[in-house]
């Protein structure tokens, strides 16, 4: 479409969107092109060099395949959690948005009640009971479930504004049953929108599983960013200068992130014009 | 007689576009005008009016640009001078605008007494106290007991007339030699655009201000606002008189068709079938070539595609057609 | 030949929105009755019920109070309704959605017919609702709707409504957002429905000029009240509501006195 | 009384609001941790009650069973037991079978959770929130207590002073475009994208242990005694600078981003427009864009408080810093429940404070909320 080739001409959605699959691409396919261990391959924080280039953590394991595995898991939590809490929230914002009169009031209440909450307490209140078993997937399904209120919250507000249109009016008097109108109708209008919501829940995904991995409640079966950066917070590597076990990690975290808001951005500068006509 | 308030000199604007493609939005347009006369400007969407505006306001913020020509009030120009100087010595003092949705034209999180009041402490020395003193007085004038309840008001708490007069009353503090209206009215109903007109009929007989340009694309309304009408087509002028030959004797092609399309509900009317324009204006990217209405023109001739129409004197008014009877 | 029952009649028909404090009563207690064949105009300006009356007759509002019926009963079947009764709309470039072709969007509007035709008649009946409103259908192929002007996209619908047909066609405000020029081939193409297939209008519409030409009948809204009604130039001429007459007073004619300066 | 002044209605509805979602976040604050497989409480007491004899180790599981309100107690406090005589089975090695003996442990009759449910709101609302697991006898109220000035010393300026220069300078970024937006847009968002406890950690390695300029951790030199002497506050401000400096460009980066946006559609308005034609001073203009454009990244500050604080308490635990988020750390790190509890209630409702002030915040500045007070409520 139209839109579509603005959007490739903006330079900053150009730069997020390589950014971002790239580390992607390299989350995907590095095990492929780089024996990826545990095991320990030398000293205990031994620094960057030969057999380990970016160093090895307080158990002497190699950092780059500690990295990958961590990019890995940051990225499956990240889309588990965007996919729940964009679902989610987008069936709730264009339910409620379009039936409009009770049940929207009802349903925005409830998004209202529990965006004050603030979600990072019940993460670690859910996770804190967790006490074994808290995988990978638990803390994303977590994450999910209590972020969802930004996207019902933005896709309501759109979806309502698009009710009062003429080509709403239209298509019911084409016959078109509810079901029909949502899908054909208030949908494609949305589309840009919610996946510039979908962006932004994958960030919150990726930062939400780095922080309650730094307060001692990440995955415990694999490794994450989050968990690399706990380890080097509780073995005191931040201390003792040792700063292969947290820059690597922080680097890697910030660059999703920030192309993730290069996207985000990106889209709100042409899709966002159009919307308000 | 006295000199005219208000020259405008052969100008032409264009718009210079990111592709640096240049839009000649409008072209060679002159006209004088005294004190106490309203000039009515009518057109179609996208005829230039718009930009005109911004141009006789000395606003060439890019990418308006000015191509030539020149625009003078009180004898002084507005050409190639800075934004700020015409910020602080041109707007609201010489030429002032009333724009067109009055309805969020003020400052939704602000009383309409402080809009006003930023005004005058914006052009002229002395404390915010005096301004509200001299503003009082101002909106008592046409507001009456209302004057008061107004100006505390934010304008959401206000009707759509009260706003849209409220704004006229902004623009004139100063006392400007120009008002420039565009499309005061169209966005209100019946009743209130005619208190609306009433406002600045009084506002002009008191000498508030010293002349009108009124910007519309409704005729009849010119015809009894306006005591000339010029009417545009594709950025340029192509007929200009007093406002009853242009309503009941109009010679150029453009506008006995805008007559002719208008409908009216007036006796006897009934059985005058509206006359439609097919086809749009022409983009005006490109130089054109002859008369820019010919593509459309009911009468239009090979000639008219070739020789560049010229505004002449024809029956005691000016008409750019050469065939114009 | 027409039959007799009226296509709409309305007996004290009310509607409410809101409640306790902010209720507001668009349409206040509205009697009329519509023949078939005829063409009536709803006039009054903003905030008078008109709309809301509109999406009555359309049956996309239910009355809170009243009776109206449509050939002598009440709506009960919203699709049963529109495969006789259709729109068109005010503001064409919202009325079409922006993420398919226009065909496709006309040829959609047969799905409320019953008996659905065949797909080649549906395309046959689309060329013929193009040509009707002069429009060749290769110029709109593969086109979407943000590619026209606003002009092109009102003869659209208008070309729905030659393709589907109705018996009874509510135009709400068709002309408002259209340029002075291209009203009046809108309003040929109004006329073509009446004259071509003897269809029943329903104008609403601000501009009384507009309705003084096009309408056999006029009623003057006010407030959700009609507060006078008659043939246009017994409205015109003999108006018996002071609103009817102040609103008259108000519209700025050529030939009349407006205000004195 | 109410109707006459809209004010005092609109400031007595939110209040009621934001108490129904402190009862919802109290009810969550109940009833998450005990969602897991096992009841963390049960865990605990078996734990906390290994190696004592065996009557010690009952009247401590009766302490802990009626601090947590897991008992019925009795009009004066102590413990309903369940006199019904049961017996139980016991392995007589004598005859080689077990036999039925009465039992002569009277249990505690166990209170249902509603009951606990209950008897948790009751404590809570009159301050007591139980004692801590790990630094037993301690009450949770007193750790926190402590730990509460610190953190809003940290966070509160930060927050507030972070927001104001964020917006400042999103919105000049808005008005002025060219050069200065050209730059500082990139650089505010790559700032806003990387976490808050990352950042800090970045900080304190850079400045702490690289450059040594600054103490890497704590809240004051260890062996100062807090006192109100000048040397304690001069060690605090020591302190003071890089878990300041690591949330409040973060957080300035991120408002800036969101005043950005809002100031460039605001300059889109037609008011902003009329403004410029009336000649109004471009400072006055100016003014006319942040206000209106605040008020939006007023309500996301609000909404974004709950993300904000938990950030930041990441940052103390970077910095052992002596606030909350040590607090919570050390909870979680030994699992002690009621100082978890503790801990998030207090953070939850310091969120909802922070929500209603902004709230009432926004129904003053914002005179379109307050006209829609009197003309019949929004």
């Amino acid at each position: 479409m139209k839109l579509l080739k603005n959007l490739l001409k903006s330079p900053m959605f150009v730069i997020g969107a390589s950014l971002f699959f790239g580390t992607i691409l390299v989350a995907l396919f590095a095990p492929l092109f780089y024996s990826v261990t545990l095991d320990r391959v030398g000293e205990q924080y031994a620094a960057p060099g030969a057999g380990h280039l970016l160093g090895t953590d307080n158990l002497g394991r190699d950092y780059i395949s500690l990295l990958i595995m961590g990019l890995r898991s940051s990225l499956y939590v990240g889309f588990l959690a965007g996919i729940i809490a964009t679902a989610v929230g987008t069936l709730l914002g264009i339910y409620g948005g379009f039936k409009g009169g009770w049940i929207d009031d009802l349903l925005n209440m409830l998004t209202n009640l529990f965006i004050v909450i603030p979600s990072f307490v019940v993460l670690i209140l859910i996770s804190a009971s967790f006490k074994d078993g808290r995988s990978l997937t638990l803390i994303g399904l977590i994450i999910g479930a209590t972020t969802w209120t930004w996207s019902a919250r933005a896709v309501r507000a759109q979806s309502s504004a698009l009710k009062s249109r003429d080509h709403i009016w239209l298509a019911r008097i084409n016959g078109d049953g509810t079901l029909a109108i949502l899908v054909k109708h208030i949908l494609p209008y949305l589309l840009s929108y919610v996946f510039m919501v979908f962006i932004l829940q994958i960030a919150s995904g990726i930062l939400s599983e780095a922080a309650i991995s730094m307060i001692g409640l990440g995955p415990l079966d694999t490794q994450s960013l989050g968990v690399i950066l706990n380890d080097a917070k509780s073995n005191g590597a931040l201390g003792d200068g040792v700063w292969w076990a947290f820059i690597p990690s922080t680097v890697l975290i910030t660059m999703i992130v920030f192309a993730l808001y290069l996207i985000n951005t990106s889209m709100e500068g042409v899709f966002n014009p159009r919307l308000r006509k | 007689m006295s000199e005219p308030t208000f020259e405008v000199d052969h100008l032409s604007l264009h718009y210079l576009t990111r592709f640096g493609e240049k839009i000649h939005a409008v072209t060679d347009v002159s006209f004088e005008m005294k004190q106490g006369e309203i000039l009515g400007i009518a057109g179609e969407s996208g005829c230039g009016k718009s930009t005109l505006v911004n141009g006789l306001m000395g606003l060439f913020i890019p990418p308006l640009h000015p191509t030539s020509g020149d625009v003078k009030v009180g004898g002084e120009s507005l050409m190639n001078r800075t934004p700020q100087d015409i910020r602080e010595h041109v707007l609201s003092r010489k030429v002032s605008m009333i724009p067109q949705g009055a309805f969020n034209a003020l400052n939704p999180t602000r009383k309409v007494k402080d809009i006003a009041a930023d005004v005058i402490v914006a052009h002229e020395k002395g404390d915010r106290k005096k301004a509200y003193d001299r503003l009082g007085e101002r909106f008592e004038l046409f507001f009456g007991a209302e004057a008061k309840r107004i100006l505390n008001a934010y304008p959401v708490q206000l009707t759509a007339g009260e706003r849209q007069r409220s704004v006229i009353g902004i623009s004139t503090l100063l006392n400007p030699e120009m008002v420039i209206a565009d499309e005061p009215t169209s966005a209100l109903d019946v009743s209130t655009q005619k208190i609306v007109i009433k406002m600045i009929f009084d506002l002009l007989d008191a000498g508030i201000f010293k002349s009108m340009i009124f910007i519309t694309h409704e005729l009849p309304l010119l015809r009894h606002v306006a005591d000339n009408i010029a009417i545009m087509y594709a950025g340029e002028f192509v007929e200009k008189g007093t406002a009853e030959q242009i309503v009941f004797s109009p010679k150029h092609p453009y506008t006995k068709a805008l007559m002719g399309a208008m409908l009216s509900a007036e006796p006897g009317q009934k059985s005058r079938k509206p006359v439609a324009i097919e086809g749009a204006p022409p983009s005006l990217a490109e130089a054109i070539v002859g008369c820019r209405f010919a593509a459309r023109c009911p009468v239009a001739r090979p000639e008219c595609r070739q020789n560049k129409q010229e505004l002449r004197m024809f029956a005691d008014r000016l008409v750019r057609c050469d065939y114009a009877e | 030949m027409p039959s007799e029952t009226p296509i709409f009649s309305a007996r004290d028909v009310v509607r409410v929105f809101g409640s306790g404090k902010k209720l507001v009563r668009a349409v206040d207690g509205v009697s009329f009755d519509i023949a078939d064949g005829e063409i009536v105009s709803i006039v009054g300006g903003s905030g008078c019920g008109k709309s809301v009356l509109a999406k009555i007759m359309l049956g996309l509002y239910k009355p809170t109070s009243g009776q109206f019926l449509y050939e002598g009963h009440e709506i009960t079947d919203q699709r049963d309704h529109w495969n006789e009764v259709q729109a068109v709309f005010q503001d064409p470039f919202s009325c079409f959605n922006q993420f398919f072709t226009i065909r496709a969007q006309l040829k959609a509007a047969f799905h409320i017919l019953k008996d659905k035709p065949s797909k080649s008649e549906i395309d046959d009946r689309v060329d013929a609702g193009l040509l009707a409103v002069n429009v060749a259908p290769k110029d709109i192929e593969g086109k979407y709707p943000f590619e026209l002007s606003g002009g092109q996209m009102q003869r659209m619908l208008l070309a729905r409504i030659f393709a589907l047909r109705p018996k009874v066609l509510i135009a709400d405000e068709p002309t408002s957002m259209v340029d002075a020029c291209v009203r009046a081939n809108i309003l040929d193409y109004l006329m073509k429905l009446k004259v071509e297939l003897s269809m029943t209008i329903v104008f609403v519409t601000h501009d009384i000029g507009l309705a003084y030409y096009v309408s056999d009948r006029l009623f003057i809204m006010h407030e959700g009240k009609i507060v006078d009604a008659g043939t246009p130039d017994d409205v015109i001429l003999k108006p018996t509501s002071p609103v009817t007459v102040r609103l008259l007073d108000d519209i700025p004619e050529i030939h009349k006195e407006w205000i004195k300066r | 009384m109410l109707k006459q002044h809209p004010t005092a209605r609109f400031i007595l509805q939110r209040a009621g609001w934001y108490l129904l979602t402190f009862l919802v976040a109290v009810t969550i604050n109940f009833f998450l941790p005990r969602l897991g497989t096992s009841n963390p409480v049960d865990i605990i007491l078996a734990k906390s009650t290994g190696g004592l004899s065996a009557q010690a180790a009952r009247e401590k599981e009766e302490s802990y069973l009626k601090e947590f309100g897991l008992v019925k107690l009795d009009g004066h406090g102590n413990i309903l037991r369940d006199t019904t005589i049961r017996t139980v089975k016991v392995w007589d090695a004598a005859k080689q079978a077990s036999v039925s003996k009465p039992d002569t442990l009277i249990k505690p009759i166990k209170a249902s959770s509603l009951d606990q449910f209950f008897t948790y709101v009751k404590m809570s609302l009159s301050g007591d929130l139980g004692t801590s697991f790990q630094k037993y006898p301690k009450k949770v109220l007193d750790v926190i207590v402590q730990a509460v000035p610190w953190t809003i010393a940290l966070q509160l300026p930060t927050i507030v002073f972070g927001w104001i220069v964020g917006n400042v300078l999103g919105a000049l970024a808005a008005y002025r475009r060219g050069m200065f937006d050209r730059v500082f847009f990139p650089v505010a968002l790559l700032v806003s994208s990387i976490p808050f406890f990352v950042f800090g950690m970045l900080l304190v390695y850079y400045f702490a242990v690289v450059l040594g300029w600054f103490p890497a951790m704590g809240g004051y030199a260890d062996e100062i005694i807090p006192s109100f002497s000048f040397e304690f506050f001069g060690s605090v401000a020591y302190h003071y600078v890089l878990p300041f400096f690591s949330i409040f460009l973060i957080l300035a980066g991120g408002q800036a981003i969101g005043m950005r946006s809002m100031g460039i559609y605001e300059l889109g308005t037609d008011y902003i427009k009329y403004a410029k034609w009336l000649g109004i001073k471009e400072s006055r203009v100016l003014i006319y864009l942040f206000r209106n454009a605040m008020l939006p990244q007023l309500t996301g500050l609000a909404l974004s408080l709950g993300t904000m604080i938990g950030g930041a308490l990441i940052t103390e635990m970077i910095f052992s810093y002596p606030g909350l988020g040590m607090a919570m750390l050390s909870a979680i790190q030994n699992n002690d429940y009621p100082m978890i509890q503790g801990v998030t209630l207090i953070i939850t409702t310091c969120v909802l404070i922070a929500n209603f002030t902004v709230d009432i915040m926004i129904g003053f500045l914002d005179p379109r909320v307050k006209a829609g007070l009197q003309m019949g409520g929004n």
